[in-house]
C-alpha cells in the first residue's frame, strides 16, 4: 500500500518525461495468484515487444560517452 | 522590504542570543564577493554577528547547513530563516534530522530572491561589479553600465508561486510578517510544464533540460532533503547509476533525485540557484509537487505533526494505472 | 619571430589555411553562456566574449572518456583482454582560447606527462593533435586574478600563437614553434601596432589590479606542516557543499575516477573527472577515510593548487586565475580569500 | 605510444586459500606474452594493479621476489568489488597486472647493515618479497644480519606459512613468529608484535628496519624502537591508500605533497614526520 503512492508518483514522472508510452505496466498479483502471474507477465512481454526496443534512458557502452 | 532594518534587527537577536549564551551559533548570511551572491555564515560571536546580512540574493537554504555540520559541534543554533527555510526545518524535524528545541529560528518573511541568471542575462557581454538595492529596484554597476531594474522582474521562478512567504516556525521575528503568506502566483500554472506536450516533445523537452549537467551534484548539495550518508548515486555495491556522462546516466540520477524528494520538496529553489550550468530543476521536482498535491492532499513542511505522504496510505488511494 | 598582423577582414583566408588539416573551434553564444562549439565561418568568431563558462579541459581530457575496451567473454580467444581505444582521429584548433586557459594546459602537461612512465597518452595525443590560438585579454572580468598567479591578460605561456585585438586588426604574437608555421604568410607587425598591443596589455593588468589579487610569496616560504596545521582551516570549510563545480569548472583540476562498464559481450574502462571534495573519492576499501572530514578535503584542494603542485613542479601553481570558481561556487567561498588566509 | 594504463594480460596459475577465515587468497600469475614478463622488471616493496576485466582494478604489494623467476604473487584480502570477483576466479582465467608502480626499498641503503622487518597480519606481502630476496644466495652476502618479526590474530590467519617455517630452520635469519594469544596446537610466540619487538630489542647500529601492518601495530610499534635508540631515517615503513591511476595523475592517494603510488608507496619515517598524517 506503501508502494502504491510510490509507484503513482513514479509513472507520472516517467511518463511525464517522455518514457515511450505502453513500457510502464504495474499489476496487483498476490502469491496465491499465479495464473495471473503468469498471464500479466505474457501480456507485458508481448505489449513491449511490439514496441520494439527501447531507446530513452538506454545507454550504449558503444558509444564514446 | 526594508533589508537594511532587517539587517540590523537581524545582527541585533544574533548578538543578544550569543552574548546570553542562548546560542553556540547563528548561521545566517553575509556579503559574498561577487554581485548578487550572498553567502552562508557562521556567527559564533557577538562580533560576528556583525557581519550578518539580509538581502534579496540569500538564495542558499541554510537549513541544508545544519545537516551538513558534523553532529555534537553545535549545541544549539540560531538560524536566520525564511517561509522555505522553516518548511525544510519543519519537515527535518519529521524525518528525526533535527530537534525542534536545538533550534532558535530568527525569522523573516521572504521578499522573494533574486535570480542571478536572470539580470545578468538582461546585459550580454557586459560586467557586472556591483548591484544596490534601492526600494524595490536593483542599481546595476560595471563599466558602461548604470541601469535599473524592477526586482519583480528578476526574482527566481520559485518565489513567484511561493505560498509560504511567512516563516511556519519562529522564536523570534526580525520584522513584521508579511500580509500573505503567498506571494501571489499560481503554482498551477507553473508546475509540470511539459504536460501540454505529447510523449516525444517531453523527451525532447527532459534531454534539453538536462544535457548540460556536469555531475557536479551541486543541486543534491545544496538541498535539505539530501542527507543520506551515502546517495544512491554514490553507491557501488551495487552501482544503481553510471557515472558517466551518457544522458542515461544523467538523466537517471536527476530522476532518482527528484523522486527522492518526493513529498518532500518545499520548492525552495536552492537547486536552481546552486547549479553553475543554469539547470532548471524544478521542471521535475514541480511535477512531483503537483501529484503530490492532487493526489494525497499533501504540501511539505507546513505542519510538524503532519504524515510525510509517502510513509502513510488510504485505502482509497488512487490505484487505476494498476492492472 | 616577429610580431604579425592579421586584419578581421582577412580571417576567412587565415582560417582556410589553418582548416587544410585542422577542424576549428571557438567561443560562441550558446543560449545564456559562451561555450566552445565548432567554428562553422569565420563570421562566428566573436571577440568580445569575457570567457567560455566551463574550462576547454574537456578537450583533452573529457569528462567522460574510454580509455580501452575488451570482449567481455571468457570463452573468447581474445576475451577479457584491455585494447586501448583508438587515438583522436582530427588535428583540431582552439581558436580564441583565453591566455589563462592556455597556460593551464601547460600547467597540466606537467603533471600528465611527468617523465617516461607517467606519461599519459590520451593526454598527449590530444594535445599534439591540438593548435592553441589565444586571445589576449583586453578586458579582464572582476573574478580574474591571473597577474596574482604567474600568469597575465596577454600571457603567451602553453599557447602557439597569440592575438591581441587592436580593433579592425590582430596583432599576432607567435608563441612556439609550431604556431610559427601557420604566422609565416602574415605581414610585420609595425611599431603602432606593437606599442598598441604594449598599451592594451598595461591596460588589462592595471584594471586587475583593481580587482582583489592574492599573494603567494609566503605560501612558498611555509612548510607544507605549517600551513597544513594553520587554524586557518577549521573556518574556511564551513559552508562547503562538497559539491564539484570548483573542480569542474576548474581549468586544471585533473583528477578522475576509473571504471569498467559491460554490456554483454562488451565491455570497457573508461575514466571519468572525479573530485577530491567527495568523501568517497579517499575511502579505502576498510572503511577508513584519510580526508574523511569536509575540513580535510577543503584544505587538500587549496593546498594541492597551491603548496604541493609548486612545490613538485618548479614552482608552478595549480591555479591561473581565471576566476571561474569565484563566480560559479554556489556558496561563493572565494579562492582569493583563502589564499590570502594561507599567505598570511 | 607507450600506455602505462594498459594491463599486461596474465593467467590465473595457481590460487591458495591463505587463512582460516577464507578472507585472504594468494594468486600465482603467469605473463600470457614472453615479451611482457621481460618488461616488467620489479624490485621487493613496489605494487601492481590487478586488473579484471569488467570489475576494475586494485593496487596489491606484489609478494614475490624477482629472484623466483617470471611468475608473480599477489596475495588479496576479500574488501571490495573487484577482490570479491578475484576470490571467485580460478586457475586458468586471464585478467590483467599493471606495473610495476611506485618506489621499493631501499636496498643500495640497506647493503652491509643488519635488517630488521616487522610485518603484522596481511601487510607481511611485500616483506615476503623482501625476505625471499635478500635470501637468494645472489644478494644474501649483501646484507647483515637478518631479524624477521611477524605477528597475526591467530596461527590460522598468518601468511605463508611453508615459507616462514622453512626460514625459521635456516641459521642466516633470526624469526620471531607470534600470535596474540594462546592456541590450542600453537607452540611458537604468544604476544602483540610491539611487546615481541621489545623482547628481541634489535639494535639500531648499523641497521635498517622495515615495518608493516595495521595502524595500530605501528602505533605501539614506533615508541618501542624509540626506545631502543632508533633514528627516523633508520625506519622504514610501506603506506596504502586508496588508488585509482597508479602513476601520480589521478589525486586521490597522496599524503600532502607526496603520492603514494608514485613517491611511494616506501617512506622512511623521517620523511612521514615531515608530512600530514593523511593515511
Amino acid at each position: 500500500m506503501f508502494a502504491r503512492r510510490r509507484f503513482a508518483v513514479l509513472k507520472n514522472l516517467l511518463e511525464y518525461i517522455g518514457l515511450e508510452p505502453g513500457r510502464l505496466h504495474f499489476s496487483w498479483i498476490s502469491s496465491a495468484e499465479a495464473e495471473k502471474f503468469q498471464r500479466t507477465a505474457q501480456e507485458v512481454v508481448e505489449a513491449v515487444r511490439k514496441l520494439g526496443p527501447a531507446k530513452r534512458l538506454i545507454k550504449d557502452i558503444r558509444k564514446v560517452a | 522590504m526594508d533589508f537594511e532594518a532587517v539587517t540590523q534587527k537581524i545582527r541585533e537577536i544574533a548578538k543578544r542570543l550569543l552574548s546570553e549564551g542562548q546560542v553556540d551559533a547563528v548561521l545566517g548570511y553575509r556579503e559574498g564577493t561577487v554581485p548578487m551572491r550572498e553567502r552562508p555564515f557562521f556567527a559564533y560571536t557577538p562580533e560576528e554577528a556583525e557581519q550578518l546580512v539580509w538581502t534579496p540574493f540569500c538564495c542558499n537554504n541554510l537549513a541544508n547547513f545544519l545537516i551538513r555540520k558534523p553532529k555534537g559541534e553545535i549545541g544549539k543554533w540560531g538560524i536566520v530563516a525564511q517561509g522555505c527555510v522553516t518548511r525544510n526545518l519543519v519537515g527535518l524535524i519529521q524525518e528525526n534530522q533535527l530537534k525542534r528545541e536545538e533550534l532558535f529560528i530568527i525569522g523573516v518573511p521572504s521578499p522573494g530572491m533574486v535570480d542571478r541568471r536572470k539580470v545578468l542575462d538582461k546585459f550580454p557581454g557586459k560586467t557586472i561589479s556591483q548591484v544596490l538595492v534601492e526600494g524595490e529596484e536593483l542599481v546595476i554597476k560595471g563599466p558602461g553600465l548604470d541601469e535599473r531594474l524592477d526586482m519583480k522582474t528578476v526574482k527566481r521562478d520559485n518565489c513567484y508561486t511561493c505560498i509560504q512567504r511567512n516563516p511556519v516556525i519562529v522564536d523570534e521575528m526580525a520584522c513584521d510578517k508579511a500580509e500573505n503568506d503567498s506571494m501571489g502566483g499560481d503554482i498551477d500554472k507553473m508546475a509540470a510544464p511539459w504536460e501540454s506536450l505529447d510523449p516525444d516533445q517531453r523527451w525532447q523537452a527532459f534531454y534539453d533540460n538536462f544535457k548540460d549537467c556536469i555531475r557536479c551534484y551541486a543541486c543534491r548539495d545544496a538541498c535539505p532533503l539530501c542527507y543520506c550518508h551515502v546517495c544512491f548515486v554514490d553507491e557501488s555495491q551495487p552501482q544503481w547509476c553510471g557515472k558517466t556522462q551518457d544522458f542515461a546516466d544523467v538523466a537517471t540520477f536527476h530522476l532518482l533525485r527528484a523522486f527522492h524528494c518526493a513529498g518532500r520538496c518545499t520548492d525552495c529553489g536552492a537547486c536552481e540557484s546552486a547549479c553553475p550550468v543554469g539547470i532548471k530543476m524544478r521542471r521535475l521536482t514541480s511535477k512531483i509537487e503537483k501529484d503530490i498535491r492532487q493526489m494525497y492532499g499533501y504540501r511539505p513542511g507546513l505542519e510538524i505533526e503532519a504524515t510525510p505522504p509517502m510513509s502513510v496510505y488510504k485505502p482509497n488511494d488512487p490505484e487505476d494505472f494498476i492492472k | 619571430m616577429a610580431d604579425k598582423i592579421l586584419a578581421k577582414d582577412k580571417l576567412p583566408e587565415f582560417l582556410a589555411q589553418l582548416e587544410k588539416e585542422h577542424r576549428v573551434y571557438a567561443p560562441q553564444l550558446q543560449g545564456d553562456d559562451y561555450r566552445w562549439a565548432p567554428l562553422e565561418q569565420a563570421g562566428d568568431v566573436v571577440w568580445d566574449f569575457s570567457n567560455t563558462r566551463l574550462s576547454p579541459k574537456e578537450f583533452f581530457f573529457p569528462q567522460t572518456e574510454c580509455m580501452m575496451r575488451f570482449v567481455n567473454d571468457p570463452a573468447d580467444p581474445e576475451g577479457m583482454i584491455m585494447k586501448p581505444e583508438e587515438p583522436l582521429d582530427e588535428k583540431r584548433v582552439l581558436m580564441n582560447i583565453r591566455p589563462c586557459d592556455a597556460k593551464a594546459f601547460g600547467v597540466l602537461d606537467l603533471i600528465f606527462c611527468q617523465d617516461d612512465y607517467t606519461d599519459d597518452p590520451y593526454w598527449r595525443d590530444k594535445r599534439e593533435k591540438t593548435l592553441l590560438v589565444a586571445l589576449a585579454c583586453n578586458d579582464p572580468c572582476p573574478q580574474c586574478f591571473c597577474t596574482s598567479v604567474g600568469c597575465g591578460p596577454h600571457s603567451e605561456a602553453g599557447s602557439d600563437l597569440l592575438l591581441v585585438d587592436l580593433g579592425d586588426k590582430l596583432l599576432v604574437k607567435v608563441t612556439s614553434e609550431r604556431g610559427a608555421a601557420f604566422a609565416e604568410g602574415l605581414e610585420e607587425a609595425g611599431e603602432d601596432d606593437q606599442k598598441k598591443a604594449a598599451e592594451l596589455k598595461k591596460a588589462a593588468e592595471d584594471k586587475l589590479a583593481q580587482n582583489l589579487t592574492v599573494g603567494t610569496d609566503k605560501i612558498a616560504q611555509k612548510e607544507v606542516l605549517e600551513l597544513f596545521d594553520d587554524p586557518m582551516w577549521d573556518r574556511v570549510w564551513e559552508s562547503c557543499l562538497n559539491c564539484g563545480t570548483c573542480t569542474f569548472c576548474c581549468p586544471t583540476c585533473h583528477c578522475f575516477d576509473i571504471q569498467d562498464e559491460t554490456q554483454g559481450k562488451e565491455g570497457r574502462r573508461v575514466r571519468n573527472w572525479d573530485w577530491c571534495m567527495h568523501w568517497l573519492f579517499t575511502r579505502h576499501g576498510s572503511g577508513h577515510n584519510p580526508r574523511g572530514t569536509s575540513k580535510e578535503r577543503v584544505r587538500q584542494r587549496f593546498m594541492h593548487k597551491f603548496k604541493y603542485i609548486p612545490l613538485k613542479r618548479g614552482g608552478e601553481i595549480g591555479c591561473v586565475g581565471c576566476g571561474r570558481c569565484v563566480v560559479l561556487c554556489p556558496v561563493n567561498i572565494d579562492v582569493r580569500e583563502v589564499v590570502n588566509q594561507m599567505n598570511a | 605510444m607507450f600506455n602505462p594504463y594498459l594491463p599486461y594480460p596474465v593467467r590465473i596459475k595457481e590460487v591458495r586459500v591463505e587463512t582460516e577465515d577464507k578472507s585472504l587468497k594468494s594468486f600465482w600469475l603467469e605473463f600470457m606474452k614472453p615479451e611482457d614478463a621481460e618488461a616488467f622488471k620489479y624490485t621487493p616493496g613496489q605494487f601492481a594493479e590487478l586488473s579484471v576485466s569488467g570489475y576494475g582494478e586494485i593496487p596489491i604489494g606484489i609478494a614475490s621476489s624477482p629472484t623466483e623467476g617470471k611468475d608473480l604473487l599477489f596475495t588479496v584480502n576479500k574488501v571490495g568489488c573487484v577482490t570479491s570477483k578475484l576470490h571467485n576466479m580460478q586457475a586458468g582465467e586471464v585478467m590483467g597486472v599493471r606495473g610495476p608502480l611506485g618506489n621499493h626499498y631501499p636496498f643500495d641503503r640497506m647493503e652491509g647493515k643488519d635488517i630488521v622487518i616487522v610485518a603484522g597480519g596481511f601487510a607481511v606481502t611485500t616483506l615476503r618479497s623482501t625476505v625471499v630476496y635478500m635470501l637468494h644466495p645472489d644478494n644474501r652476502d649483501r646484507f647483515g644480519k637478518i631479524t624477521f618479526i611477524y605477528g597475526a590474530r591467530t596461527p590460522g590467519m598468518l601468511l605463508y606459512e611453508n615459507e616462514w617455517s622453512e626460514w625459521q630452520k635456516r641459521d642466516d635469519i633470526d624469526c620471531h613468529i607470534t600470535v596474540d594469544q594462546e592456541f590450542p596446537g600453537w607452540e611458537g610466540l604468544v604476544g602483540f608484535v610491539p611487546t615481541v619487538t621489545e623482547q628481541v630489542a634489535p639494535k639500531p647500529d648499523n641497521a635498517i628496519a622495515l615495518i608493516c601492518g595495521p595502524p595500530i601495530m605501528i602505533r605501539f610499534t614506533q615508541p618501542v624502537f624509540d626506545k631502543l635508540g632508533w633514528q627516523p631515517e633508520q625506519i622504514v615503513m610501506s603506506l596504502e591508500n586508496r588508488m585509482k591511476c597508479g602513476i601520480g595523475i589521478c589525486g586521490r592517494c597522496n599524503v600532502g605533497p607526496e603520492y603514494v603510488c608514485k613517491d611511494g608507496p616506501v617512506f622512511t619515517k623521517a620523511q612521514l614526520d615531515q608530512m600530514p598524517k593523511e593515511y
